[in-house]
């Protein structure tokens, strides 16, 4: 149930097929979701955690409901196959990721399977979890001289957009 | 190369006016004061040199995140930062635009006098001022240059002084009085990418920036052509205790400098002149400010964003504005912060 | 109030009239509730004791109760929001010169359009409609009707000029979206008359949903309605017991749980709805 | 006739006891179902088997086979409302106008729960005197080639 651009040249099919069939695919997607809410930050081949990564942020977008809510319950209930990550998926991630309305979750591709099949593989955490950050935020500052020019060039334009009054308190 | 400019774009008001007086402080050629600065600044340096006869070595203690607990055996007023680089990596060599010693900026090329902590600064640091404002001087100070050897020689160029403008207000601009007879001579668009094409030829050859530390006296003889830069080389020794004057100089070119250079001209890469502008003063010379924008190698505009910064550039950097916040820059660090909220 | 006396004055029958000119307009709800009459609307009313007034709440009539038409909502799924803008101008358009009236699947009405070779260049059909579909432009509902033993459907385009009148007999929700298995079904539950007298109802009340559980003609059925992928809730199944239990093989109980597969119109619809409600009032 | 009562007897008599419903009105639609119903049957093609709905004698008297189209007389072979068919009925062949198919049509077009047909001379003439079931309008369009036909319709739809 992928609606994205990836599906555009899927001949009409809008979700991959995983497993064994349509019972298998979601089990197999269950048992991931599950281990994501465990640990955070797992890897798995690409195409399933692509798949994987929508079901979990439908799942906290329903926990974000509250744990009164019923159909956020029984969501709850059949996605996490182990029961007691249930109170950390309410309790934990549901008011972390409160403020936010959506993105929960963040997929990086690494290197392909060495092992087995050489399958591409990839990455998938949960936005503010406690380890050490992936990739290193790799802007320059707003000092910068190329920064800075571009800086005084949008001020311009705001000035020049602006109505002329704090340009003449200023001289 | 700028010979043929000039002619061509002068050609209309040479004649007949070769032997108007010109003003006393360019009485020589300015092929000869170029080349009495150089011997000067040469015979100054190896004095200079000559009072450590014996190598003496020194201690330079790098704290840098990269190389942790580094220590350089250096010799005493002849390493340099930049050697001190060149132990540590190429990317050092590279990037490194000041370095910072004992909490003092200093250039790549001026010798290390004590045992020190060192510390490199790139374009790319976190608080990257000092780098800017030195990057913005050089360039003014290649503008300079330029502006010097562009006209011929009948044609006196007199160097006023580089207006230390912030990064932020858009290009750099040096204060120059042109010849009496250039007064109602406009650059037109050619003359400044004639013009930015030699300083482009200066950047080509890859000049390195040697600073010095002479007293006012030397400098006063130096410059006693140019009555501007006396006044300021007074100013300059008047601020300092010791009567102490930074110059530096690239190729043959010799100015007063406010301070600390980047390593080599090499560093710029775009480079453009951009535009001048008659400044209304009470004299009776035609001051004009050439003013240019320029972008170092390590951080490459698009060429849309380059466009957009040349086309704002050529405004004139307002005196007022940025002279407060220049006075206040000098003073206190809070006075970039006035400058920045006036021009909000 | 006097806008449903008005309404009630329309009746051509005159005995009510003349009963409900001296009191104000009581709801026939009562009678469209009773779930297991196997009811023919066609047939004339009984004695019917004089209706109590009503009083009706203002603040009840304030609270708007918001219907947007389904055709509105865009399907999920790669299309261009652009075409679904442009078809929306002009079904606002359409609105602003023909009535459609509100109407849900299962309500009885009368369409009467332009046909070139009927009587009176115009035709008339009642029906109960038991599909609506299409999204946009080309949105259609189907009616169905026995006429003469003879099942009869037309499916009509909502937004098609040769539409002349759509007029809603009875309003009411059935307990299925889709009333397909009418065809299934035994005759009399789709058999509506011709010249059925329109049903009168307070706007403020609520659409009644008439809990009627149909039942069927034997067994070979156009679609199996019993299996769990249809989910009918209006038949009354009479079939054997193993045969209830062997369609729930076909039971998907973890569609669910598929979280992607829900579309939420919710937003859309508010969206859509602020935006024809602009366009219909200007 | 008789042979279908033989056919659905089973069901019939289990209906009536569950029901108790009369069984004159479930013979004109359920007849035609004692054979899988698959969506290709409601188009009109050779050896469907249709519903004669006018009074003839020939088409109201029970076999025990049921009419069928045994050729379509058009170029694509798919009868609509309107064709003629070739009909197989009671061992004899006899010509049939359509007038009304379980596929559906053009829009705003009936669609009946039963392909009904009328028995016609070769002439064009019909057989009957009386059609009972509702005729769509659309087929007056072409007024003059079934006039004969339209003239003994009760009602239109």
């Amino acid at each position: 149930m992928r609606l994205s651009v990836a599906a555009a040249i899927s001949h009409g099919r809008v979700h991959r097929r995983l497993g064994l069939g349509p019972r298998s695919r979601l089990d197999l997607l269950r048992n991931l979701v599950t281990a994501l809410v465990r640990h955070e930050r797992i890897e798995a081949p690409w195409a399933r955690a692509d798949e994987m990564r929508g079901y979990a942020e439908r799942l906290i977008d329903y926990a974000k409901l509250g744990d009164t809510n019923e159909q956020a319950m029984r969501m709850a209930n059949f996605w996490l196959t182990e029961k007691d990550l249930i109170h950390k998926l309410f309790k934990v991630l549901a008011p972390r990721f409160q403020p936010h309305p959506g993105k929960y979750t963040r997929l990086l591709q690494i290197p392909n399977r060495d092992s087995l099949d050489r399958a591409k593989m990839a990455v998938i955490e949960l936005k503010g979890n406690p380890y050490p950050p992936l990739i290193r935020p790799r802007c320059d500052s707003e000092k910068t001289l190329l920064n800075q020019l571009l800086k005084g060039y949008r001020e311009d334009i705001q000035r020049a957009t602006a109505p002329r009054a704090p340009e003449g308190t200023a001289v | 190369m700028a010979a043929p400019w000039a002619a061509r774009c002068l050609r209309g008001g040479r004649d007949g006016r070769r032997f108007i007086t010109t003003p006393s402080a360019s009485r020589l050629a300015s092929d000869e004061i170029i080349q009495m600065r150089n011997e000067l600044f040469t015979k100054e340096k190896k004095r200079q040199l000559s009072l450590y006869p014996r190598i003496e070595k020194i201690e330079v203690k790098y704290v840098g995140k990269s190389h942790p607990g580094s220590v350089f055996v250096m010799n005493k007023a002849l390493s340099t930062p930049y050697n001190c680089a060149m132990h540590l990596s190429e990317w050092h060599c590279k990037k490194s635009v000041l370095a910072l010693v004992d909490g003092e900026v200093w250039d790549m090329y001026r010798p290390l006098t004590k045992s020190c902590e060192i510390q490199f600064l790139t374009f790319k640091d976190e608080d990257p001022e000092e780098v800017n404002k030195a990057y913005w001087r050089s360039c003014a100070m290649i503008m300079a240059c330029v502006l010097k050897r562009a006209f011929k020689d009948e044609y006196s160029v007199n160097l006023i002084k580089s207006p230390e403008v912030p990064v932020i207000s858009g290009a750099f601009c040096y204060d120059v009085i042109l010849d009496s007879r250039l007064n109602d001579w406009k650059p037109t668009k050619d003359n400044f990418r004639s013009l930015a094409r030699d300083a482009g030829m200066l950047i080509h050859k890859d000049l390195p920036f040697e600073a010095l530390h002479v007293e006012a006296k030397v400098a006063c003889e130096m410059f006693q052509h140019n009555r501007y830069k006396m006044e300021m080389i007074k100013q300059k020794a008047s601020q300092n205790t010791e009567g102490i004057v930074m110059l530096h100089r690239f190729g043959d070119f010799v100015d007063v400098s406010e301070g600390p250079h980047i390593p080599r001209t090499s560093f710029c890469y775009q480079y453009e002149i951009t535009a001048a502008h008659d400044l209304q003063t009470n004299k009776s010379e035609l001051i004009r400010r050439f003013q240019g924008v320029s972008l170092p190698i390590h951080l490459k505009a698009h060429h849309t964003v380059w466009h957009k910064l040349l086309e704002r550039s050529k405004r004139l950097v307002t005196e007022e504005r940025y002279l407060e916040a220049e006075d206040g820059s000098s003073e206190t660090k809070d006075g970039t912060e006035e400058g920045k909220s006036v021009s909000i | 109030m006097a806008a449903a006396c008005g309404r009630l004055w329309e009746r051509p029958a005159a005995a009510l009239a003349g009963l409900a000119a001296a009191r104000p307009a009581a709801p026939r709800r009562c009678f469209s509730f009773s779930g297991y009459r196997s009811y023919s609307d066609g047939e004339p009313e009984k004695f019917k004791p004089p209706p109590k007034p009503v009083i009706i709440d203002k603040q009840k009539q304030s609270v708007e109760r918001r219907f947007l038409s389904p055709e509105f909502i865009p399907p999920r799924g790669r299309t261009n929001p652009l075409k679904f803008y442009i078809e929306r101008k002009d079904m606002i358009q359409r609105r602003k010169v023909f009535n459609i009236p509100e109407f849900y699947v299962g309500s009885i009405l009368a369409v009467t359009t332009a046909d070139p070779y009927a009587n009176g260049k115009a035709s008339r059909f009642v029906g109960i409609c038991i599909q609506r579909g299409g999204k946009g432009l080309g949105a259609t509902f189907v009616l169905r009707n026995v006429i003469e033993d003879q099942g009869v459907e037309i499916c009509y385009e909502l937004y098609n000029p040769r539409i002349q009148e759509i007029k809603v007999l009875k309003l009411e929700k059935r307990l299925d979206d889709n009333l397909m298995y009418l065809r299934d079904a035994l005759p009399e539950y789709s058999t509506f008359d011709m010249n059925m007298k329109p049903e009168s109802r307070l706007d403020h009340e609520e659409i009644p949903v008439n809990k009627l559980q149909v039942r069927m003609k034997p067994k070979p059925w156009s679609k199996r309605w019993e299996r769990p992928k249809y989910n009918i809730k209006g038949i009354k199944f009479e079939l054997p017991e193993e045969k209830m239990k062997e369609a729930q093989k076909w039971n998907k109980p973890w569609l669910e749980f598929d979280m992607l597969r829900e579309y939420d119109t919710s937003k859309i619809e508010e969206k859509i709805w602020k935006e024809v409600n602009e366009e219909l009032k200007k | 006739m008789a042979n279908k009562w033989q056919i659905t007897k089973i069901q019939m008599a289990l209906l009536n006891r569950q029901l108790g419903l009369s069984l004159t009105h479930l013979r004109s639609t359920v007849i035609q179902r004692h054979f899988s119903v698959t969506g290709a049957c409601s188009a009109i093609q050779k050896l469907t088997r249709v519903r004669v709905v006018d009074n003839s004698a020939l088409g109201n008297t029970p076999y025990h086979r049921p009419p069928k189209c045994i050729h379509v007389y058009n170029k694509t072979g798919v009868g609509k409302v309107g064709d003629t068919i070739l009909l197989a009925i009671k061992g004899e062949k006899k010509k049939a106008l359509i007038v009304g198919q379980k596929m559906p049509g053009p829009p705003m077009t009936p669609r009946f729960d039963s392909n009904n047909v009328v028995l016609i001379e070769d002439n064009g003439n019909p057989i009957g005197t009386r059609i009972k079931t509702p005729i769509p309008y659309i087929l007056r369009r072409r007024e003059g080639e079934f006039s004969k036909v339209l003239a003994i319709a009760r009602n239109f739809v």
